[in-house]
């Protein structure tokens, strides 16, 4: 399942969490970069498998979790399939669009090559001198969640700002669930389809999250929570308290209202209150 | 170009930190006009510098999928940040930001590692063996992309002697590989490393085998202390010398962009 | 050169025009499809080559002068390169992001493998089974026309609207130039960095020309002005009628400006006077 | 599903065109819920019949980036029309949209064509030999990626003996090939042309063979008159009837998408 392909906003923690608390287990979590998501699943021992191309803590550097799961098998051993952001974007890219694989050059030299059996070396048919690619083989994952500033209760979403793989890895999947800050009238939506990233008939579950990306950013809804990152890199060196700090913050707490509600004042320091709207963009024909 | 040099101070505290000294210098190899491939942390705040000193019409790119051409006001965390969003030129997808780059269209990149080896080559994923790992590092991101494929790469690391090795256990982000030509033959575009930048020194590749060579010593910094700590055995460019210090309007840049003073400590 | 990507909206037709009163010759002409666009320069002897999808006249059928010039070599004989919509696009998108080749299924079973020696049959490396696939190599524009709503003097722009393949086509040129519907100032741009196609930094002309898309339309600017697509096709029958349409529509006019003029009240009737804004989006970092 | 017959009526002027009749008789294909490619011209009315009769839910794609669910207000030239993007469920590029074909989203497509042969493949390209042809027409488009791609494919064309022909000249969008498994053989996904809606009747791939075959008259035509005009020794299916001439609600719905008359000529 891709949980977050923006890289490091928008990513769907509140599905994170609530994977968690449901006790999932054997996931192969799909994401370029997500931020801490992957670490604390893998620390709470749902992910058998890892595909991606980085897994820390932007903050603050490692993930421990990571490190003692791939180490020490703690609290379980993991596969790792290592990409690069542009080779998973070109896996995804080739899920989405129906193509078997990509030729790419940018991974040629790297020891990803090694460590990742699913990327074959090859020479490039169209070149008279030896010209090496690496193909990628499509990445076509089960569920994809995302995380978007509005949607409408048909799926249909607004999206902005940088975007990372969302577009790719979510096509690419057989499901898409939408976690949506705010859920608006078709209307809005459709008063720009140009800003839609996804569109409704291909999204299975629309859920009304507001803040389910905390603590990273939503663009023009929530700021990062800094403060969040560096307190889960400290508290989590090591496994017990990894284990406390899922606890307090996912474990106990029964839903992500209780969790919005656990953070209080410091989620609604993170609010976005400012207004810096876009020019308007008129689709009158006649 | 570096700034000519100011009048010799007693080599004790200077009035920047190492960090700003190393962001700075990472600015410095900012040429105007330029579109560069910004990662994130430190690399974010040298293109800010760079942008507000001599640098003025550069363009930063960011693998998520952001371009500015102002740098974003106040420090960031992470790329995606909402200050690096507002006023930006393009908010877009990874595969327009890095396929530009794996088109040949960027001049420079970032990166930064855990792990180099006397050919540049970068190592960010693991420590010892892959199927058991003395250490897990998070991974390569976007690096070996830039590593790839941009026309140079400009790497910022800190200098200490199991960071600076002889050979590195994996490589992420490929630079010269075994040396000499094997970088074109592998496939690779662009020039590779040209500098890494450190806490102690800037080295550079020289000679027909492009080796990493030490290039120009921080002040405060002397040449025994950079050899004890390199994991080979450093060779020096015929005409090493000594990093310039900070500017004036270098450090006036650097503390616009890094208003909470994240790097001064 | 990429002459509209967009297939049927957003056709550089000022371009076009000033191609043909410029007396370019041996032209490739590159366009997935371009209305009558192509079949205008083709008649006016620019091309010596046609890479595309399809050229013809989407109101009336036929391109006469892509007809003539195929069965008869008349203005000129010209190469033509066949590709699908999707399969152009896979060659555009490899062009744009230094991917040597895209492995391709859609045009299995086509004669397009017969009569395009560019893509070859290859097996899927990754399949046990024969599983046959169709080799696109990257293709790389010298120029790129496009098109755009709004821009700013450094070639920022905004488009909205179904795109086709400007993005991709654009990007994979070597020189981008802009055609403005209208120039506005970096501030406009800069509050919806989302609607921005191709940014500025890769774009080396920008022009103002208010209704360069005519006679196809331009989202929320322009109608498309169907009687005029009508009027080529029966006029161009012959070649003496094309030429004596150009002379009249082309050569005999010296710019857009005047063309404009010379279209007067039938251009003002195209003219999109209603306002279906878009809903904000906001930017706000704060 | 066909409407049931309306009470017998003298087959001499029906109070519809044949142009509106082959129209609903592909709006008929459409199945609710199901996302159409929609190509240009007579199959974008088709769709606007579907959804606003029996396919209410029925989604519709266009090639150049546009995705709507509800039929666009007034009569489209081209599928870039405005009318067809204001609205719009999502306005985006040709590579997401036949991206979602390629990658087996869609469950039909329409295309037309200047020939088609006994096994359904048709020719929009070259009349002729390709270098030197008798005559070219317009090309592709994206009707192959629609003929490979897509889970069915609906045909539109005229009857003529030169157009329904033995074998085309040159396969621009892949039918069944040379018949029986050829289809999947070449590697091609979905079941492939399911139904051929001419001026005339409408025909059906019929047997193992996967040739086409006569599967309805339309009112008002003969068989002779169609084995007249068809290139090759047309079979009929067993069960050949009569195509349900167009119901009131149908003509109903084609009126309010066709306001201008464009197809009643």
């Amino acid at each position: 399942m891709v949980l977050g392909a923006a890289l490091e906003n928008a990513i769907p923690f509140a599905a994170t969490h609530e994977l968690i608390r449901q006790g999932r287990r054997d996931l192969n979590v799909i994401a370029p970069i997500s931020d801490i998501s992957t670490d604390m699943l893998i620390g709470a021992g749902c992910v058998a498998e890892v595909t991606g191309a980085w897994v820390g803590n932007v903050s603050g550097g490692m993930g421990h979790n990571y490190r003692r799961a791939a180490e020490s098998g703690q609290p379980n051993p993991i596969k790792i399939w290592d990409y690069s952001n542009f080779s998973i974007g070109m896996a995804f890219f080739a899920g989405a669009y129906g193509l078997p694989y990509i030729p790419v050059k940018s991974i040629l030299g790297s020891d990803i090559l090694k460590s990742n059996s699913r990327i074959k070396l090859a020479q490039n048919p169209f070149s008279d001198e030896p010209e090496p690619v690496a193909l990628v083989p499509a990445l076509k994952p089960d569920v994809a969640f995302l995380v978007v500033q509005r949607s409408d209760r048909f799926g249909n979403s607004h999206i902005w700002g940088s975007t990372g793989l969302t577009q790719e890895a979510s096509i690419a999947a057989d499901r898409i669930v939408v976690l949506a800050d705010e859920i608006v009238e078709p209307e809005v939506i459709a008063s720009d389809p140009s800003r839609v990233l996804i569109p409704g008939f291909g999204v299975n579950a629309v859920c009304h999250v507001p803040a389910a990306c905390h603590p990273a950013p939503l663009i023009g809804r929530w700021k990062r929570d800094h403060a969040f990152f560096h307190v889960y890199h400290k508290e989590t060196r090591e496994p017990e308290g990894f284990q406390r700090w899922c606890g307090e913050w996912v474990r106990d707490v029964p839903d992500h209202e209780a969790y919005r509600a656990k953070l209080g004042g410091q989620l609604e320091e993170l609010r976005i209150r400012g207004n810096a709207p876009s020019a308007p963009a008129n689709y009158a024909a006649e | 170009m570096p700034p000519s040099k100011p009048p010799s101070k007693p080599p004790s505290k200077p009035e920047y930190s190492t960090q700003e000294l190393m962001i700075i210098a990472a600015a410095r190899e900012i040429k105007d006009g330029e579109r560069i491939f910004v990662g994130m942390r430190l690399p974010i705040t040298a293109y800010g510098v760079a942008r507000l000193t001599h640098a003025p019409n550069a363009v930063g790119l960011f693998e998520s999928g952001v371009v500015r051409y102002e740098p974003a006001e106040g420090m960031l965390y992470t790329m995606c940040d909402g200050p690096n969003q507002l006023g930006a030129a393009w908010t877009t997808g990874l595969i327009q930001i890095m396929g530009l780059l794996s088109g040949g269209r960027i001049h420079a990149g970032f990166i930064g590692g855990a792990e180099i080896d006397r050919f540049g080559n970068i190592n960010t994923s693991y420590i010892g063996d892959i199927d058991a790992p003395k250490v897990k590092l998070p991974g390569s991101g976007g690096a070996p992309d830039i590593a790839a494929m941009a026309e140079r790469l400009i790497i910022v690391m800190n200098h200490q002697k199991h960071r600076l090795v002889e050979r590195v256990d994996y490589i992420t982000s490929p630079g010269f590989l075994d040396g000499g030509d094997a970088r074109a033959r592998a496939g690779l575009a662009g020039a590779g490393p040209q500098v890494v930048i450190t806490d102690r020194a800037i080295l550079r590749p020289f000679g027909p085998e492009n080796e990493l060579h030490l290039a120009s010593i921080h002040p405060g910094h002397t040449l025994d202390e950079i050899l004890e700590n390199t994991g080979w055995a450093l060779k020096s460019v015929p005409d090493l010398g000594e990093t310039a210090p900070p500017s004036e309007p270098e450090m006036t840049a650097l503390h616009r962009i890094d208003k909470e003073g994240f790097w001064r400590g």
